[in-house]
């Protein structure tokens, strides 16, 4: 370094300046609740358990997507449809109780992979923060798609556009 | 000036001075916390606070009301009183610098002349200067209270720090003092009024001046006494609730009243450059008004420089701060002494 | 009994009293304390006496200055009171007397001196300010002043040298 | 002020600060305790100056000016005083780690 440099003098004003032309950028902050980025079109978000058009569930918890879970988040027990119940559940055996961890779920997609139909997959939701680590094991109600036939709208926001993919 | 004089129209008007003066460098340094913050943000590509009203405005509020509210921890084997007697040391000498700063031209109330400054001594500079010397108790007593080794060592550091720094700080200014021959803070902003600032004469001295205001306010790139990231958060580690607040304020006051002792010796203090305010024809308190904002202005400036400064250049390592201290700054002041002296003395000839 | 005299006679009982404390401080740190406080009382007399550069000055050097370094030197050697061993309590019984004895002689000696109707102005008189004391320093007394300069080097040398490790 | 108030006043601080020095052990204190009886000093001598200044200041304008800077100059040495001897009292404490005066009797270890 010659004796101009150690001064310092001149690469001080130099930095100085680099962040004063900062002061004049746009800025980088999106804020969030009010905006929000948008997803890209392979996101991965929460699980939602998917109905069909006519409003009943498509899993018949055969149990594909919690073996496929490499994090073993998904618990499942299965019941057998009763006369009656037709408009509830699409196929003859249904979830009784459906559970995921979302403590455990990374997010992986293997589960909306294996299941042959449709039931399961992931919607743009980003996993809300919760008070207890209980709250963060989604029961059936908390994965459950709005109703199509009561809840047309609901449907639809919680589908997302990547569910759409999927029905078609 | 005789200071023990009655006279109670002038006690009166004091009283109201210096409420005014502590009051309004409280809310500056309040509003200082905001725009440290906002700039900061603005020098990153950020937004800054602007939750709490319109553009975060009341984000000083906030952060008093959250320091008011929280709980106060005196650690066990402090020793108590000294653990109070801190903050409010480092409060109190970061306002009693602000006595001696000449705001404007006299007001004229009722016939009389009231002078903008609360205490005009023949002394003033080294009453600066008494005052910052003093600021090191702040730190050493609270880092000392506290019982805790790093908070001690934060202490040690930052006193052995202000030391250093306050002799280059002495030495540029005594340049300055030959220019106008006087200590009186009120002579040395006429002086200027009249043959122009003194950053004209005296760039270097300034230079020396402010890189040492830095250190003495422990502004970074000399926040050793407080390096929070490397060197566990410094002197003030075991204070909490409002007593931290006290420290964090008084920095900010600190930073506002070495903003304006900069304006008033070097850069005019209440002067307009270029223009002779006295020929507008204004009535004089109008001018003095000017004259204040005029101020304000050159300090907020000063103030800006600081934060601008905070978040470009990195922390000096300690070494490297006593190098600069002992070996850079001090010989360059000398020199910029004698240089004046010699300059002085050729054109007196 | 007017301003200046309730003035003098309060800060003369904190003086007197905060150099006491001095001494009888367990805690050194306290010590230093209550010392940096006598000079800022023996301050508040300088400006009593109008001498306004005296009393700059005493706070700058030995409040600002002199005291930092015996609170920089106690606070690095962490001494607290447990470090301190008492002398002797007759020992110190002696020196408490012996202080006393030199008191008594002193103020008896002083009593009747023929001085005691002079007063020292308070208020008033420009010796104190700093250009008249200037003017006297570097026209009287330059040669001492630079002396003085000189022996503020050897001493710098001195602590250097003193303070440098083998 | 009348002047024997400063005298008995400067004599009450020297007199503290011998006593200090008399049963203190701590070397760090002790040495405060000289700066206090130099302090003393000091007082006493802004006073004589200025009861110098009130006898003779028709006279002489710089009456008495003699002892503020007499006052100046132990301030001066003062300050030098207590670098060496700061650094004095660090090398014992470096060396004896105390720094208890009792332990200075014997001048090797």
């Amino acid at each position: 370094m010659n004796a101009w440099e150690k001064l310092y003098l001149p690469a001080v004003l130099k930095g100085m300046f680099i962040t004063l032309s900062h002061l004049f950028k746009k800025k980088a902050t999106i804020q969030y609740p009010e905006q929000k980025r948008s997803f890209p079109k392979v996101f991965r978000g929460l699980q939602v358990l998917n109905r069909d058009e006519e409003g009943r569930e498509r899993c018949t918890a055969c149990g594909l997507c919690a073996v496929a879970c490499p994090a073993e988040a998904i618990t499942m027990e299965a019941a057998e449809r009763q006369p009656g119940e037709e408009h509830l559940y699409r196929e003859e055996k249904y979830a009784a109780k459906y559970e995921i961890n979302m403590l455990r779920c990374i997010f992986c997609g293997f589960c909306e992979e294996a299941c042959p139909k449709d039931a399961i997959y992931l919607s743009e939701t980003v996993t809300p923060a919760n008070y207890s680590r209980a709250g963060f094991i989604y029961k059936k109600e908390d994965l459950l798609i709005p109703d199509p036939t009561k809840d047309p709208e609901g449907y639809q926001k919680a589908l997302g556009h990547r569910a759409k993919k999927i029905n078609n | 000036m005789y200071l023990l004089m009655i006279d109670w129209w002038f006690i009166l008007e004091k009283f109201l001075l210096v409420g005014f003066v502590v009051t309004f460098s409280l809310l500056i340094a309040m509003y200082t916390t905001y725009a440290e913050r906002k700039i900061a943000a603005f020098l990153q590509d950020r937004r800054g606070p602007n939750r709490a009203g319109p553009f975060g405005i009341l984000q000083p509020l906030a952060d008093g009301g959250k320091l008011f509210f929280k709980e106060e921890i005196i650690p066990l084997a402090s020793s108590k009183f000294l653990f109070v007697l801190g903050p409010s040391l480092a409060m109190l000498t970061a306002m009693l610098t602000s006595a001696v700063i000449p705001w404007s031209t006299p007001l004229q109330i009722g016939g009389r002349d009231v002078p903008l400054q609360i205490a005009d001594l023949n002394i003033g500079i080294l009453y600066v200067f008494g005052v910052v010397s003093l600021g090191v108790y702040g730190i050493m007593i609270g880092g000392w209270a506290s019982n805790n080794k790093f908070s001690l060592l934060a202490a040690v550091r930052g006193a052995s720090q202000m030391i250093s720094y306050e002799l280059s700080m002495g030495l540029a200014l005594i340049a300055l003092l030959m220019l106008t021959g006087s200590l009186q803070m009120s002579v040395i902003v006429q002086n200027q009024i009249v043959h122009g600032w003194h950053v004209i004469y005296q760039p270097l001295g300034f230079l020396i001046f402010f890189i040492c205001a830095l250190a003495e306010c422990n502004r970074t790139p000399f926040d050793l006494p407080e390096a929070e990231n490397e060197l566990n958060f410094g002197y003030h580690q075991e204070y909490s609730s409002m007593k931290l607040g006290l420290y964090l304020f008084a920095e900010y006051v600190n930073m506002f009243i070495s903003g304006t002792v900069m304006a008033t010796l070097f850069f005019g203090g209440y002067d307009i450059p270029f223009v002779n305010e006295a020929s507008w024809g204004l009535s004089p308190n109008l001018l003095a008004f000017i004259g204040f904002v005029v101020l304000l202005a050159k300090a907020f400036f000063f103030l800006f420089v600081f934060i601008w400064i905070r978040w470009t250049i990195p922390r000096f390592r300690y070494d490297q701060l006593m190098n600069l201290g002992w070996k850079k700054l001090i010989p360059l002041a000398l020199v910029n002494m004698v240089a004046t002296a010699i300059v002085m003395l050729l054109r007196n000839r | 009994m007017n301003i200046t005299q309730i003035l003098f006679w309060f800060l003369s009982a904190l003086t007197v009293f905060s150099a006491l404390m001095v001494v009888v401080s367990k805690n050194p740190v306290y010590s230093v304390l209550w010392l940096i406080f006598t000079f800022f009382c023996i301050s508040g007399h300088y400006i009593m006496l109008n001498a306004q550069f005296l009393f700059i000055v005493n706070i700058i050097v030995y409040a600002g200055a002199i005291m930092v370094l015996f609170l920089f030197v106690i606070m690095l050697m962490n001494l607290n009171q447990s470090s301190e061993p008492k002398k002797h309590r007759w020992l110190r019984m002696a020196g408490v007397v012996a202080g006393g004895c030199l008191l008594l002689v002193l103020v008896a000696a002083l009593k009747n001196i023929d001085i005691k109707k002079q007063v020292a102005e308070t208020n008033t008189g420009d010796i104190g300010l700093i250009g008249n004391l200037g003017k006297v320093l570097f026209n009287q007394y330059v040669v001492p002043f630079e002396i003085s300069s000189i022996l503020f080097l050897s001493a710098m040398v001195g602590t250097v040298v003193i303070g440098k490790k083998e | 002020m009348p002047i024997n108030y400063y005298i008995f006043l400067s004599i009450a601080l020297f007199v503290i600060g011998i006593v200090g020095v008399l049963t203190r052990r701590n070397a760090i204190i002790i040495f405060m305790c000289i700066e206090l009886m130099l302090n003393a000093v000091n007082l006493m001598l802004v006073a004589f100056s200025k009861m110098h200044h009130l006898a003779k200041g028709a006279t002489d304008a710089t009456a008495g000016i003699d002892g503020q800077l007499f006052v100046f100059f132990i301030m001066v040495v003062a300050a030098a005083e207590v670098s060496v001897g700061l650094a004095i009292i660090v090398m014992m404490y470096r060396n004896i780690h105390s720094v208890d005066v009792n332990f200075l009797n014997r001048l090797k270890h």
